[in-house]
């Protein structure tokens, strides 16, 4: 199933094997996993993750559609979670797999860079000094923006 | 006629969805977003930096001039932040 | 252990997952996996690498510390085999941990384009055909010249 | 001073290794591989063309102007094909 969207944890390296295992006889797969962040300089004790997922679904399913024939991936998967989850935790993986090393990491970036801006999830992170809405950043935006 | 929030948009009405009727001349997600607007202090507020609305119509992301007519459900929110 | 090179088969998933372990905290992980590659148009039945590992690990570790001050990497992993491999084992994982995704993503690139021009492995394929020494690919060096 | 060779050139010298004691005049790689293959026809015609010819001292990768002076181990072989 290319697209995934749950609040169950997922075991970043058993879908990195299971993708492998699917592609056999290509040449490069490259696996992007999100963890939710945490630093002694900016402390996260919890990331709550909202989501509508029947838009999710739809749009990681046009984006992926798009990556894989803008960069003729013979497979790519993305996997992203919601709810609340706890410092370490996996959010996102995205896998691309292709004959060829820059198609398979031009994929997983473009799919993360327009996931970033256009799948429907909102980051609430908690931590000492409360719980904050996560704003959109402009590099966002701007990664993006070098696709088109 | 369902209407979703999502984020700070569902906390600031304090509610994640309502069922409303606008007449027919609440013809796209302007005029609908105008209209709730219209009705509810707290919705005007909320939505008065346009740019940071984003919508979708059953479920497919749309811009602000996109119809409404026939739509199951309309969802409005701030811009994503997934990943 | 940071670089390996080693004929023992490895399990890329487990890979991934020992090295998300050891880097919570750390937001965004990419991992290449590049593996024995076979189409029904250019059948190989098998692929054997030779290899200097005196030799592998000093460049693999110097190409390593290269990538981790370039790109600010909190943790980078190389994983090289060699000896005789069948169609679909992994051949190379590379993993990089970072804060941002654009770092760990031109990281793992930096070290894919490097180690196929500057690690001592010959491939050698074996087919229908025969066998013959895989020549080197232009786009290597072209791919490792952009960082420059 | 022990010399390795890999892939083709291995291949095409029918050895992996071999132990030589060049003259002190033979002072950096490109000296040595001229005074191996004036030694062996073989190994002349293998190493013909020099660009495809690299070479490490003592696992430190080098040019062919590198000095050899006290090497213990210089290893020739063709471009890498790794990864």
């Amino acid at each position: 199933m290319p697209v995934r969207v749950t609040t169950e944890p997922f075991d970043p390296g058993a879908e990195t094997n299971a993708f492998l295992a699917a592609g056999q006889g290509a040449g490069a797969a490259v696996t992007f996993t999100g963890v939710v962040r945490s630093s002694p300089d900016d402390p996260v004790t919890s990331l709550t993750l909202e989501c509508y997922p029947e838009l999710a679904i739809n749009q990681l399913e046009a984006i992926l559609a798009d990556a894989t024939a803008r960069f003729e991936l013979l497979a790519a998967t993305v996997i992203h979670r919601y709810g609340t989850l706890a410092p370490g935790e996996p959010i996102v993986q995205v896998m691309t797999l292709s004959p060829h090393r820059a198609a398979a990491f031009r994929g997983a970036e473009f799919l993360m860079d327009y996931l970033k801006t256009d799948a429907p999830f909102w980051k609430q992170e908690s931590g000492p000094n409360g719980t904050v809405w996560v704003a959109p950043r402009d590099e966002d935006d701007t990664a993006k923006a070098r696709w088109s | 006629m369902k209407i979703l929030y999502f984020a700070w948009l569902r906390e600031r009405l304090n509610r994640g969805e309502e069922h409303v009727s606008p007449p027919a001349e609440v013809a796209t997600v302007s005029d609908l977003i105008d209209w709730l607007a219209a009705r509810d202090e707290a919705f005007a507020h909320a939505v008065s930096k346009r740019s940071l609305i984003r919508a979708a119509v059953d479920a497919r992301l749309v811009p602000h001039d996109a119809p409404i007519a026939g739509a199951g459900v309309v969802a409005l929110f701030p811009p994503m932040t997934g990943g």
